[in-house]
């Protein structure tokens, strides 16, 4: 029977048992078979694959504010759905599928895949610091994720793949969370003292999506040049291990985060500006919350205990520099390198940096 | 990766932070050593001493780990507030599901035997992807509502909270493994489903009464199907999906469960309030009106592959196992008779008697 | 001095001590004289009259989301600021300048403007039952207050007369709420007993403004019918009046809700279908929430106490048929008169309208 | 008005209600009788007895009535979360001021002698629309802040609740006000201000501080400027406007004011972080990328009706009372020494040596 014949006798057989069968009328691209791609060499069946014909098409203005997939035939009875974000420019990123099936081959287990036994007792000092540090990154692991997870119902079903990379950037985060509990519980310590939070407003209160991202880019910068140097920082196998793992995941963030950015300032240079604006923002409170318990812990560790941490805050300071060094060189990579010459007077200070001239005030 | 230049502009020395020891005499729980097990270190063996202690009631908006400090000075709202009453979110499993789905992890792009799916008749062919359409569609809300719920969970009880960051981590890929099949085999994504009680569970602003509809009721049909999976699926890809989907989706319905227990244990009168809210969802899903014309002819149609009176019978094979199941969860969670009551939606009580 | 002197001499002054100037660049629509129209017979300067030359010209599409006014010039540094509506057809109508000066004109006080010294005792039950109806139109007047006020911060600037308007509807529901408690409180009684509340859902819940625009239609048309009998319901020349003002108040609102509908359904007629599935909801929670309250004190008042209220619930039941029929009455005015063939079930019974034949269920 | 036709297909009887009388017999508190006083019924004549004792905390996010009974059966989360405790909320003042912004309503349209405006020079004509096209925009956010927070507001605090209704409405006559002068004269709009703190006011969390910044920094020195509109109005209207607005800003910042002083004596440790938030906005209103270029020129323009020195003169002297009216209005919220202490900004703490 040739295949018309047979969906006609479908039809027929679901209309005669009071069934819909307009599903059957929609034409279908027939050729699209995503499983031919699908080889061990290219990494199995990867989401960039289904982004063919019709489906791969990412559109610039998404007009519909339901769950329909892209692709699909729409039906105008479903109820809007709260969507807020309709434009490509706002979110994209051509890493984005990519990235989510990395994250999702780089995926790792707290509980298994860290070698635990190889902590060992040190001394009360460097527990106490490695503690504290434990968990003032507990917190922004929580943060991370409940301020990119609240952006899930905001996008459209038009950029997917944004959605889909953004659920791993929680996942991560809840692992961020628990891996640094983990170690703050499990070798004679405890949890250290809380942050004051004010550094994360920036987070919470975005009011554009890439808003959040410029100041997720300057937090897991702050974050990432820290984990960086694991290698002196851990005492143990264990630590080590932590160090570069939560490395490799806040690498894949800020892949995503700066190509988007990337993509906004190219799409819409206009939007510098206010994406200044939100910089300023971020920094500022960046700078005011600037307790000095992580650069303390910092000095304990380094000093080897309390009696040489004085002396180490010089390199603490070194460390914090590039904080702020990587933080602009990120920036660079999104066509934002004019932040140089507008960073915060604080964040100045921390790296180094000449004083910006006083600029005339206009106080109204 | 970043290099880190040099600034041009870099000509002083960084300033020195301060050297403040006050956090080396805390006053927090000290001395805690867990334990790895059989299967590493799992949340439950960190949840020791103080740390283990889940408190009632938190009014901190903040994110500091339950056990840790309150820092010196002031802190901000840090979200517009947070569920304090454990009541609200709870469930004593939280974290043994999220350590379940932590370590039960797979990947659509690798795990799924892709190989496997031959050519199939266009019919059924069309028929799955239909369904697929169907079934990205629901998992896609699946993680917009935990996203939306995440800044909303006190940091003192982030075992729920660890427990949605892991749904919508499978919600993606969810999303992703029924596009990937409509799109693997040339059938493509067909007919939009129209509603179907999607927009009920996001627009819930009570967060039992969300857990109500989407995990104990919305992902219960969903799991008590794809455990049928067998039933629909055409080759070992197909298998292989629905058989792991509904491992994940085991894990999401017994959050509901047995946060829902919890509720009840500890706030009786939140019953009827669940009940009001079940009476509305069950409505909207046996709704004529918010009926999902592509869902119920490819399912039925599948079901029978092909052969519509089959179809019908394992429909109703399928059903009745989903409200006998349904009643079974809120039997365990202690809402029970909505059957014996005659609250159950007729719709759904007639299942029973197929 | 010709003016383009005087602007240039102003602008040297300025840039002279520092100040920025500008602001004198712009090109000015020096025609543009609203005070010319600012009769006393013309009622003043009412807002109508702004509209003219480019200020007048309402975007369908507006694309700016910040808190700039229609007519200005940008200034590309500002934070976005969070608002999400920016289509015309979403909340316009043209009568919004027009009402907004209506209300304000109505405006009245219900401290003042009410003659409160006619109220007299009557019978212990009347006092309850005039109570409780009291109590359940501030429970209304809140909730329409606190709905209304939220989708301020959701519309843009493109649509200021709506926002405007808005505002009088948020200070009307205000008044709602308070002269009904102090009816309440005024006469040797008290409150009564608050409602269940599921019947709000539908406008504390709204997704999309239109759907809010025809929750607000049903719930108002519930009032107003119910306001129109104050003559029969009222005992003294205060609650007269109360009942006159509110109605006032409440048809001002619906010509709003009801013309703006009719706009969205003539620009869109594709979201027919998706508005009726509001309408589903709306009644839904209508039907099911449906206490007696309301009704058995309208019960006891028209049948003069609790021993002629079984009688008069014939009455009451031909009050509750004009609630649904003035329902209906207004969704015909909007373009949406099929809606009658589709009321809810319950809904039907109140109006005495046949039922519905039943449609076949999938149960899928 | 709708007339209520009779539905063709109407052929059956209605449906009578059930009789219910379990109201009759209420536990609420009866035999109140409130007497009108010589400006009327006021909202504070009838907070007597229980109806007008304020609960610390409620937990009721209904819009139940203070005061009346609670219904039988469920209720739903009506709102996300409100507000539950008093001192994130209320002020003392809070009725008064409602009962004062209902009997002191304007109209913009009728109480402004539109027709005492002459023709004004041109660049005086530009600098009070500039001038004005700034207002508007501020005063379009300080509607949408109120409106933002109704929501959130527990009917048990029906005072603050009623309060900012009526700031709804006193802002969009602003926005109204302020637009129609640009517009009533020839001059049009002009430049957008580029922010100046506005933002901060929408996007706060936390209500207390919101309302110090909008009520009590903002309005507070809007205020100050207004009751110098004598220095910047060239004729009647202009003069009506400023009075008339200055007025209904009065109230506005007494509610900032008492509702800080309510807080910070409930809850003293609030004053930290109020401080923070201020910290952060008077940094904002006097940062130099956030300087409005609009405004800071046609202020100092109309002040000196085109002589800059002269403008300069008085805006320190405006700039000089609206620090000290802020001063004082934080001592008598019981926020003091932010002079003392040199946490006012220094742009602001400079002003007062002019």
């Amino acid at each position: 029977m040739p295949d018309s014949d047979v969906i006609a006798a479908a039809k027929t057989r679901l209309e005669e048992s009071g069934l819909p069968s307009d599903w059957l009328d929609i034409p279908v691209h027939w050729g699209v078979k995503a499983k031919e791609q699908a080889t061990p060499e290219s990494g199995g069946l990867r989401f960039e694959y289904l982004n063919v014909d019709v489906y791969g098409e990412v559109p610039e203005h998404w007009d519909n504010n339901t769950e329909i997939p892209r692709g699909a035939v729409p039906d105008t009875r479903t109820e809007q759905m709260g969507y807020s974000i309709f434009s490509k420019a706002e979110v994209w990123s051509d890493l984005c599928a990519g990235l989510y099936e990395d994250a999702i081959a780089d995926r790792w287990n707290s509980s298994a895949d860290i070698p635990w036994d190889t902590l060992a007792p040190v001394g009360s000092d460097l527990e106490h610091a490695v503690c504290q540090i434990a968990t003032l990154i507990s917190e922004y692991g929580w943060t991370k994720a409940q301020t990119t997870g609240r952006w899930l119902q905001e996008i459209s079903y038009g950029y997917i793949e944004v959605k889909l990379f953004l659920g791993t950037v929680v996942f991560d985060s809840a692992r961020l969370y628990e891996v640094w509990r983990k170690r703050a519980l499990s070798n004679g310590g405890g949890l250290g003292r809380g942050g004051r939070n004010w550094k994360f407003l920036p987070l919470t209160q975005s009011y554009t999506f890439s808003e959040f991202c410029v100041a997720s880019i300057m937090h897991d910068a702050m974050l990432i040049s820290l984990l960086r140097h694991g290698h002196r920082l851990a005492q143990t196998e264990a630590e080590r291990r932590i160090y570069e793992l939560c490395e490799q995941d806040i690498e894949r963030h800020l892949k995503y985060f700066v190509d988007h950015m990337r993509y906004l300032m190219l799409k819409e240079p206009v939007r510098r500006e206010e994406i200044h604006r939100y910089m300023n923002k971020a920094e500022w409170y960046l700078a005011k919350d600037g307790d000095d318990t992580l650069y303390s812990a910092l000095g304990v560790i380094l000093g080897d205990g309390r009696e040489g941490a004085e002396e180490a805050m010089a390199d603490v300071a070194q460390l914090r520099r590039e904080q702020i060094e990587t933080y602009l060189g990120y920036l660079r990579q999104c066509h934002l390198g004019d932040r140089e010459g507008r960073l915060n007077e604080e964040l100045r200070k921390w790296a180094g940096m000449v004083e910006l001239e006083e600029e005339e005030k206009i106080p109204v | 990766m970043v290099t880190v230049d040099k600034l041009e502009e870099l000509n002083l020395e960084p300033e020195v932070p301060e050297l403040d020891l006050s956090w080396l005499n805390l006053d927090t729980e000290w001395g805690v050593s867990a334990e790895p097990g059989r299967k590493g270190l799992t949340l439950q063996q960190i949840n020791k001493s103080l740390y283990g202690e889940i408190p009632a009631t938190s009014a901190d908006s903040s994110a500091r780990p339950r056990g840790a400090a309150p820092p010196e000075g002031a802190t901000p709202r840090m979200t517009p507030w947070v569920l304090g009453d454990a009541t609200e979110t709870f469930s004593d499993s939280a974290a043994l599901l999220y350590d379940e789905a932590v370590s039960r992890q797979w990947s659509s792009a690798t795990d799924i035997p892709w190989d496997t799916m031959d050519e199939l008749p266009e019919d059924i062919e069309r028929a799955m992807v239909q369904l697929c359409t169907s079934l990205t569609e629901v998992e896609f809300i699946a993680g917009d509502v935990p996203g939306k719920w995440l800044p909303r969970i006190a940091a003192d009880h982030y075992e729920s909270g660890l427990f949605l960051m892991s749904q919508v981590m499978d919600e993606a890929r969810h999303t992703d493994v029924f596009r990937k099949r409509a799109l693997a085999n040339g059938g493509g994504l067909l007919l939009q489903g129209g509603g179907g009680g999607l927009r009920q569970i996001i627009e819930a602003e009570d967060f039992t009464q969300m857990s109500s509809m989407l995990h104990i009721l919305g992902e219960g049909f969903v799991q008590s199907l794809f455990r049928l999976g067998e039933l629909i699926a055409h080759n070992e890809a197909e298998k292989r999906i629905f058989r792991l989907a509904a491992q994940d989706e085991s894990r999401h319905v017994a959050y509901g469960v047995t946060h829902l227990k919890y509720t009840l244990d500890n706030d009786p009168d939140k019953a009827e309030e669940v009940h009001w809210t079940l009476d509305m969802f069950e409505n909207t899903l046996v709704d004529p009106d918010q009926q999902n014309p592509g869902l119920a002819g490819a399912l039925v149609y599948l079901l029978g592959d092909g052969d519509v009176d089959e179809g019908w019978r394992l429909f109703w094979h399928v059903r009745r196992k989903q409200v006998l199941e349904y009643l079974h969860r809120l039997d365990v969670a202690g809402l029970s008779g909505r059957l014996e009551s005659g609250r159950l939606h007729p719709s759904l009580s007639g299942a029973l008697d197929n």
